[in-house]
């Protein structure tokens, strides 16, 4: 059913008894085309576009929880492309891009806001790395602006700029970026793929991997065996996991990441603001609710939850951001288990296991990449090569010494 | 999450940094050949969910560096040896 | 009007009136109320508007799981959004407004919502507003906005303070009920160091409103006399308004005290709320249990309230919230409300239970309940409906660390899963009804050795329950999550469209996600859905409980940490000097550094242009103390450095300095500095300001964890040293004014030496003769509490030279000059080969990063390496970060070519200079770039050159 | 030579803070003190330990496995330095760190609040008795804490965060009055 004002209406008539299942919630079959392992954003959206790309139908999604259950579900929204790295940048883009289209595009309100991305500056050296940053996208055709500290007070007038322990300098401004409502983004690509024919499976968990003569041929899952022809890793968080069920150890580490929401507000902050000087980002959602984070915990984790430590550091720097914030409560926090890669950037590859198929180490800032991601590695898996934008996201760049190191943190995921 | 420091007696993590995986042994071999001993030391990880034994530095405290046992999974955390200690068994 | 107070008993004290607005009327209260009781007692209901539907809403309880009565408490900078006036304690003076309405709480515009609220159902938001695609942004969106969110919240300052503190406990005790207080003097009597909290007002839990009795007395003296008791013992910390928000690893807890909420203004010197991290043995909970409403059409009318909550105004605050009411229940435990009211002259018009098959279907009444009508037909003239849907107990905290608490067929709740000896609960937050179970419960919690104390004696009213989730015949709205306006038929709405996952319908239809997380309504939502999906409530289960337990501020969790106090403020020894010196600072770090010396009406770069002639014609001092110093001794010392370093360290002689590059393992360089030789065991090492911490733990890290074996001690001296560099010709004569006894000397003092000296008389100094700024120079190490008296004594000795202090911009206009690399060039990313320092790196040992630096992708030719840049037209500013391409190419990230990493105006050139990462560009010396700069709107040609700018041959250095 | 405190400017004698009844609490800076930080060299823990023993006219204070701050108000810096020098040659590395550490001497019945409000350790115990040190974090600084009496403790910080944690200690002492001495 195509979702609009008219069937909204007609169905309110009908006291909204009518409305079909989003998705259907099918028994897997026993064979698949394509599985891909993980039913968050990366693989909903592999299989939307697997689907509306690719013309391939004989598709399955297995998730082990509930749909959206991971970091899909738990992310503070935010999405922009002001990468910095040639082999980054293009794929944000892209993207961007396909957020701006998506919702036309699979007929579901994600509510996609560009409601412009700030980044405060509080050093010289900092201004002078966002330069270097808004360049790179101005020389792509990327919209970037660098602000003065004038021009950030124009904007946020009661942020800190009378006793500020580090003053603001100003600050780097993508006004295409923003926010999309997270959990809708899932329920749009399954809803979206599932009228495209792909089995979204929820409940089934990937326990094993069966590979005969180096080649994939199958899983073992919660609800049985089942057979596949490809195999779509795209577990996230449990990347490592899923991927030592076919002997591959990878250049990851899991973390978890907190995140935060606020008693709900009337409008308090327009657009996406991080703070330079410490951990803290923030936007406030359709709701109202303030959303905010800041940094990992900083210890391995699959547990997702953390720990209060954390929770002061960011709190800290909201109120030096801020300080009109003190008075606002934090309702929520709660954690999701990052897949931080070696170098702080993703990998869409190929594995040494023929058939078999690698999407992870997202870091804390896959959310944005998820059209992109699912764009992308459809295409890898659907033509066995790369997309023309994400070249760079290889597995073997670690080896060759081509890290994609956005912040200069090196072999540290925790500093990522 | 606390942790108990062989020198300092037990602490909350805030005091702690946490730089990983405690099992990978830097590898000796300066031949090219070693090339995929040196991967592995630099780059891949088990990254286990379960017991784990991880490098924390008692930053905030004696600065020692500890080998901490700990549930990845629960946090709960088994034990912390001193490094240096821990090296010097064979 | 139909609250009123009674004429006698409650714990408030009616000879102290407190003056207060709501709404800006003024009304009067007791000392002792909450703002809850007294507008109760004044006769008003209306207190809010709900978020969706804006229909009005009066209070429903009497604590914290409040989700209507929410205003703005206190005004201007003071204003709070979303506070519970149920837990507000009047004090005189207070001010208080409704929220989320318009024009005003009486009539509010929005409450057109709700007719259209069969539009606006579950979901809806994610069906529409998508066409035309633009109006999103610009019509949709915007008006969604406007309309979302409850309060305002200040955009000042916050002007009270906040505070941070640990505690520590044998037994830490949440809640302060019969069992709470038991647990908490069992324990105590046996020495156990204890820490009894509540996030009420007064101690005593629901012994200050139910009508007990314990050992003879009412409850509420019973509890008087417990807490009295605690009080006088030295092992017991009692913290009343204290809420336990969160448990965390470790068995560590969360606290809020809210020390000053209940005055208007926090007194001097006292802060307004203090977050705990209460360190618990062993902690029990005793946080009792919640009563739920009941789902029927009308639930939310002003005047619909909890049970419990009724007789909690009644006996409590002697507020009554009507004269005549209907009690509407599944359970044994509203017979009580009927009971008090009753006993307080207040008319019961209905007594309607499930068990006997009643069913309120609706109650009438839009702001103010009027009247309820029955399945049966009947109806009945009221104005307040008492309800009870059964007990929750609360089980929030037992469940932060990832358990799920597990479902109770007899008493129709989740009772908290088990998590240890740690962690226990008691009472009625275990799921045990009866008093004297609670009382039991919390004396064997508190046991910690020998017997179990007698029980005291007590009346047990039995408890009993017949599940009831919701009377479908209602016509009207039936609420189950009120302040989100999530109706019972949103539930099968949600499980129908496939979100019948309790996650799922949770985010669907923000069923438990407003500001009372769900206390009220998720049980309810889970019995609905479960109903609807086919499952038991078991298979169904809950949605994960998370912190905080009861929202809590920010300013709490900052404490003292605002404003300039953000982060400590570290200063160098010679702080005093600069400021006297008249510089201005510049935040690195957490270090503060002199960043110029202006002279009256000079910029930055005038000041710093100066600074740099000056030096470079005569002699500057610079405080260059915040450069990581470590003492690295033992007789392994040399080959420890030989590991960290790429270059050599263990052949350097005695008394001298060498520079050295340190990669990190995986190749890239890591710091540089000058590492000197004291002795044959015994060096110094000098690190970036920056990475002086990261290198401490790296040398930490590499010989406790690699090489254990090495007989090496390290110790950070940074602070010990207040270090000076005197640069410039005039360097040497000025300080042969200062030195003891030596010629200074090519032979004595020659390039790269290091050594020991005394000054002015005796003072113990270390002169090193280096040089950053490229010119002939030193830098002179002392004792930092004689710091600021040498500054001085080096200045008033190079008066005749003509001396000027120099700051952290001239020395970065020198390094420039010289094409030095620092931290725009240092970034994390770039090899030894990059900077030009390939060579440094020995083949003859292993050392850190040796392996990793031989990729091929770390050695490839067209890497970004470090060049000089200036402008063709000399005239021309040029700028940092701008992108560099060749020539003919356009602008695209696929031609890009490298960037400009740090640039400066050169007062010796007179011109702009920098220096650039280019690809392959140590052999394009001499080709002219096309340098993009869309950020400033500014393109430009840039010509490649060296990165030795000023006197490549180091003339003046050797000079 | 006369050396000049780091909180010279700041620690000014007085009362502060709440002005009803007694001060809750004493604050002093200990200066000048020598400082010398200790390191056993390596298999020299016992022999270091031993040898500390015998030093006089010093306080001998953990500061780390195998690691000591010597610590003396009689001697000067240079004396105590070239004493430790020759007395542990070849068995601990030394280094002085008098003017590298300000510290702080806390005393009252209110002292224990006071540290509550910085650090994690537990100091109402016996697990914490008189003439235990301990590291660790109060304010974001990093705190040798030692108890050198009932109600009495001192706070030795680096030098260039003394000002700062100065401020912070003040302010935290504020709501029970502070006799500055
Ligand atoms: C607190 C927080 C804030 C963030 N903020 C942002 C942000 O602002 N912007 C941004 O761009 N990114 C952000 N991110 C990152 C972003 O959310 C993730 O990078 C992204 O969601 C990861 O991709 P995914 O959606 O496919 O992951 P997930 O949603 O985690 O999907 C992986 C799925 O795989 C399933 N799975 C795992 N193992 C198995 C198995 N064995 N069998 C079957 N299924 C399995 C999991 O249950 C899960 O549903 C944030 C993340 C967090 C936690
Ligand atoms: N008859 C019935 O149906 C029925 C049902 C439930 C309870 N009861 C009665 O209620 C009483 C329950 O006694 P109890 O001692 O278990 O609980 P209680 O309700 O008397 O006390 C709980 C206390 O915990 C506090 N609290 C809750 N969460 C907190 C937190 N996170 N931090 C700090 N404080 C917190 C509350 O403010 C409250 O004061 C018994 O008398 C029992 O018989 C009766
Ligand atoms: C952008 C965003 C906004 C949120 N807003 C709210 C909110 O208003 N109220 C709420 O209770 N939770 C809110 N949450 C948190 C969710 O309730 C939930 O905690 C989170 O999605 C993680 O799931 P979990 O807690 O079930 O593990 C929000 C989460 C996100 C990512
Ligand atoms: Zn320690």
């Amino acid at each position: 059913m195509k979702y609009s004002v008219f069937s909204l209406l007609k169905n309110a008539f009908s006291g909204h008894k009518n409305w079909q299942a989003a998705w259907r919630n099918p028994d897997p079959k026993p064979e698949y085309d394509i599985i891909i392992v993980g039913g968050g954003g990366h693989g909903l959206a592999t299989a939307y576009y697997l689907a509306k790309e690719h013309g391939l139908k004989n598709i399955a999604v297995l998730e082990k929880s509930w749909l959206g259950s991971g970091n899909i579900g738990r992310n503070t929204t935010i999405i922009r492309s002001n990468y910095l790295l040639p082999g980054n940048n293009p794929f944000y883009e892209l993207s961007m891009k396909l957020w701006e289209g998506l919702e036309q595009d699979f007929n579901f309100n994600a509510m996609v806001s560009q409601r412009g991305v700030l980044n405060l500056c509080h050093t010289d050296a900092q201004r002078d790395a966002f330069a270097r940053r808004g360049n790179g996208m101005r020389i792509d055709g990327v919209d970037a602006e660098l602000l003065d500290a004038h021009a950030v007070r124009e904007m946020y007038p009661y942020f800190d700029f009378e006793n500020p322990r580090f003053p603001i300098k100003g600050g780097l401004l993508q006004r295409r970026g923003g926010t999309v409502r997270h959990d809708a983004v899932a329920w749009g690509f399954a809803r979206g793929a599932n009228m495209r024919g792909v089995d979204v499976i929820q409940g089934c968990e990937v326990q094993g991997i069966t590979i005969e003569n180096g080649k994939v041929v199958g899983v073992q899952t919660s609800r049985g065996s089942i057979k596949c022809k490809k195999l779509a890793l795209c577990a996230a968080g449990h990347s490592s996991e899923v991927a030592s069920m076919a002997g591959l150890k990878l250049p990851i580490e899991s973390h978890v990441l907190q995140a935060f929401v606020s008693e709900g507000l009337k409008p308090f902050i327009d657009g996406v603001v991080t703070f330079g000087a410490g951990h803290f980002y923030v936007s406030q959602s359709d709701k109202g609710g303030l959303v905010f984070g800041g940094d990992l915990d900083g210890y391995n984790s699959y547990a997702r939850r953390g720990n209060l430590p954390m929770v002061e550091h960011v709190v800290e720097a909201g109120v030096a951001m801020i300080p009109a914030i003190s008075r606002v409560r934090t309702l929520r926090s709660w954690g999701g288990v990052m897949d931080m890669s070696m170098d702080g950037s993703p990998i869409i590859d190929k594995t040494s296991v023929h058939g078999l198929y690698l999407n992870a180490g997202w870091c804390y800032g896959g959310f944005k990449a998820t059209p992109a991601s699912g764009f992308c590695y459809a295409h890898l898996i659907a033509k066995d090569e790369p997309h023309k934008v994400a070249t760079a996201y290889r597995l073997d760049r670690f080896r060759r010494g081509l890290m994609l190191d956005e912040k200069g943190q090196g072999a540290t995921p925790n500093l990522h | 999450m606390l942790i108990p420091c062989p020198h300092c007696g037990t602490r909350p993590v805030e005091e702690f940094t946490f730089l990983g995986d405690a099992t990978v042994i830097r590898p000796t071999s300066l031949e090219p050949s070693s090339m995929d001993d040196w991967m592995d030391y630099v780059y891949l990880r088990d990254n286990p969910r379960g017991n784990y034994a991880e490098y924390v530095q008692h930053s905030g405290g004696c600065r020692a560096w500890l080998v901490v046992t700990r549930n990845t999974g629960t946090h709960e955390v088994h034990s912390a040896v001193a490094a240096k200690a821990m090296k010097a068994k064979p | 009007m139909s609250g009123f107070r009674i004429a006698r008993g409650g714990l408030i004290d009616r000879s102290a009136n407190l003056n207060f607005k709501f709404d800006g009327k003024s009304f009067t209260g007791h000392q002792g109320d909450t703002l809850a009781s007294a507008l109760i007692a004044n006769g008003v209901h209306l207190m809010g508007r709900s978020f969706k539907y804006h229909r009005p809403r009066g209070v429903i309880s009497a604590g914290a799981s409040e989700p209507n009565a929410l205003v703005e408490l206190r005004e201007g900078a003071r204003r709070e959004a979303n506070t519970r006036a149920t837990i507000v304690e009047l004090y005189d003076g207070l001010t208080a407004q409704s929220q989320n309405r318009w024009p005003s709480l009486e009539n509010d515009f929005l409450a057109i919502n709700s007719l259209a609220s069969s539009i606006f159902v579950a979901g809806f938001y994610y069906k529409t507003f998508m066409w035309p695609k633009s109006f999103w942004e610009k019509i949709y969106e915007p008006l969604i906005r406007k309309a979302a969110g409850l309060g305002t919240a200040s955009k000042e300052a916050d002007p009270d303070t906040y505070e941070k503190a640990y505690a520590h406990c044998d037994l830490l005790v949440i809640g302060s009920g019969p069992s709470g207080l038991m647990a908490a003097r069992t324990a105590a009597r046996s020495g156990a160091r204890v820490i009894l909290a509540d996030e009420g007002s007064a101690l005593g839990g629901s012994l200050l409103f139910e009508n007990e009795e314990i050992d003879g007395t009412t409850g509420s003296t019973f509890a008087q006399a417990v807490i009295s008791e605690l009080a006088s013992m030295p092992n017991v910390t009692l913290m009343p308004r204290t809420t336990i928000f969160g448990w965390f690893d470790g068995n560590i807890f969360g606290g809020l005290e809210r020390v000053n909420d209940h005055v208007a203004v926090p007194p001097p010197f006292e802060p307004r709320q203090r977050y705990w991290r209460v360190h618990a043995k062993r902690a029990v909970l005793a946080a009792g249990a919640e009563e739920r409403p009941l789902v029927f059409g009308g639930n939310d009318v002003p005047g619909v309230m909890l049970a419990s909550a009724m007789r909690h105004y009644a006996n409590r605050y002697g507020a009554a919230a009507g004269k005549s009411i209907s009690v509407f229940t599944n359970n044994a435990s509203a017979q009580r409300t009927a009971v008090d009211l009753q006993a307080h002259g207040i008319n019961i018009a209905a007594v309607v239970d499930t068990r006997k098959n009643g069913k309120i279907i609706n109650v009438k009444g839009g702001k103010s309940v009027k009247s309820v009508s029955l399945a049966d037909g009947s109806h009945f003239e009221c104005d307040a409906v008492a309800m009870s849907g059964g007990w929750s107990p609360i089980v929030n905290l037992m469940c932060h660390r990832g358990a799920k608490p597990i479902w109770n067929e007899t008493i129709a709740a989740f009772t908290p899963p088990d998590m240890g000896s740690q962690f226990t609960a008691i009472g009625s937050a275990s799921g045990k009804m009866l008093l004297s179970e609670c009382l039991r419960g919390g004396i064997a919690a508190g046991t910690f050795k020998g017997k179990t104390p007698p029980t005291p004696k007590c009346r047990d009213e039995a408890f009993a329950i017949q599940p009831f989730w919701w009377v479908k015949e209602s016509t009207g709205k039936a609420f189950i999550d009120y302040q989100n306006d999530a109706t019972a038929k949103d539930l099968p709405l949600a499980n129908r469209e496939g979100y019948g996952h309790v996650e799922l319908a949770k985010r669907y239809t923000t069923t438990g996600m407003a500001t009372d997380q769900g206390k009220l309504g998720n049980v309810n939502a889970i019995a609905i859905l479960a109903e609807a999906a086919g499952k038991s409530i078991s298979e169904m289960g809950t949605t994960t409980f998370r912190p905080m337990y009861t929202p809590v501020s920010f300013g709490a969790f900052a404490g003292p940490f605002t404003g300039h106090h953000f982060q400590p403020v570290r200063k160098t020894p010679l702080h005093e000097w600069c400021v006297e010196q008249g510089a201005v600072f510049v935040e690195t770090g957490l270090w503060m550094r002199s960043s110029w010396f202006p002279k009256a009406g000079e910029d930055w770069l005038t000041s710093a242009s100066r600074e740099v002639k000056a030096t470079r014609a005569n002699v500057g001092l610079c405080d260059v103390s915040t450069l990581g110093k470590i003492d690295i001794q033992g007789k392994d010392a040399g080959t420890f450095l030989d590991k960290i370093y790429c270059n050599t360290f263990s052949t350097l002689s005695i008394g001298k300095a060498r520079y050295g590059l340190m990669l990190r393992e995986d190749g890239v360089v890591f710091d540089d500095g000058t590492t000197s030789r004291l002795a044959d065991d015994h060096y110094l090492m000098t690190t970036t300001t920056a990475n002086a911490a990261r290198v401490m733990s790296h040398i930490e890290f590499c010989h406790q964890a690699l090489w254990p074996e090495m007989d090496v001690q390290y110790v950070s001296v940074t602070e010990q040293w207040a270090q000076m560099a005197i640069a410039g010709p005039k360097s040497r004569a000025t300080l042969q004014k200062i030195v003891d006894s030596f010629t200074l000397n090519d032979e004595t003092t020659p390039y790269l030496v290091a050594k020991d000296i005394t000054i002015l008389g005796g003072l113990t100094a270390r002169l090193f003769r280096i040089s950053f700024s490229g010119e002939h120079a030193y830098e002179l190490a002392v004792p930092a509490d004689h710091g600021n008296m040498v500054a001085r004594a080096i200045m008033q000795a190079g008066q005749e030279f003509g001396i000027v202090p120099y700051g952290v911009e001239a020395l970065s206009i020198m390094r420039i000059e010289k094409g030095h690399v620092a931290g725009g060039e240092l970034n994390g990313t770039t090899t030894a080969g990059d900077l030009g320092l390939g060579k440094m790196m020995s083949t003859k040992k292993d050392f850190i990063g040796r392996m990793m630096a031989t990729r091929e992708g770390m050695v490839d030719a067209a890497r970004q390496c470090v060049v000089g840049i200036k402008p063709v037209d000399k005239t021309m500013k040029i700028r940092s970060g701008g992108h560099l391409l060749n020539q003919n190419d356009k602008p695209s990230m696929a031609n890009d070519q490298g960037y400009i990493c740090s640039v400066a105006w050169s007062p010796m050139l007179n011109m702009w200079l920098g220096l650039a990462l280019l690809s392959n560009g140590r052999a394009r010396h001499g080709e002219v770039v096309k340098v993009f700069d869309g950020l400033r709107g500014h393109h430009y040609l840039g010509e490649i050159c060296d990165p030795v700018h000023f006197d490549p041959k180091n003339e003046r250095l050797h000079a | 030579m006369l050396r000049t405190s780091a909180l010279q400017s700041v620690a000014i004698q007085g009362r502060f803070g709440a002005d009803k009844g007694q001060p809750g609490l004493m604050l002093s800076v200990v200066h000048p003190l020598a400082i010398a930080m200790v390191i056993a060299r390596k298999g020299k823990s016992k022999v270091l330990k031993d040898a500390l023993a015998t030093l006089k006219s010093v306080n001998v204070l953990w500061a780390g496995p195998d690691q000591y701050y010597v610590q003396s108000t009689v001697k000067s810096e240079t004396a105590l330095y070239i004493e430790l020098k020759t007395k542990l040659a070849n068995i601990a590395s030394v280094t002085d760190q008098s003017h590298g550490r300000v510290t702080i001497r806390i005393s009252g019945p209110k002292a224990r609040a006071v540290l509550a409000k910085g650090t994690p350790i537990d100091l109402y115990t016996e697990e914490f008795p008189v003439g235990k040190s301990a590291l660790t974090q109060m304010a974001h600084v990093g705190v040798h804490l030692t108890r050198t009496g009932n109600d009495e403790f001192t706070l030795s910080v680096f030098r260039g965060f003394s000002e700062s944690f100065w401020e912070w200690l003040t302010s935290q002492s504020a709501e029970f009055g502070y006799q500055v001495g």
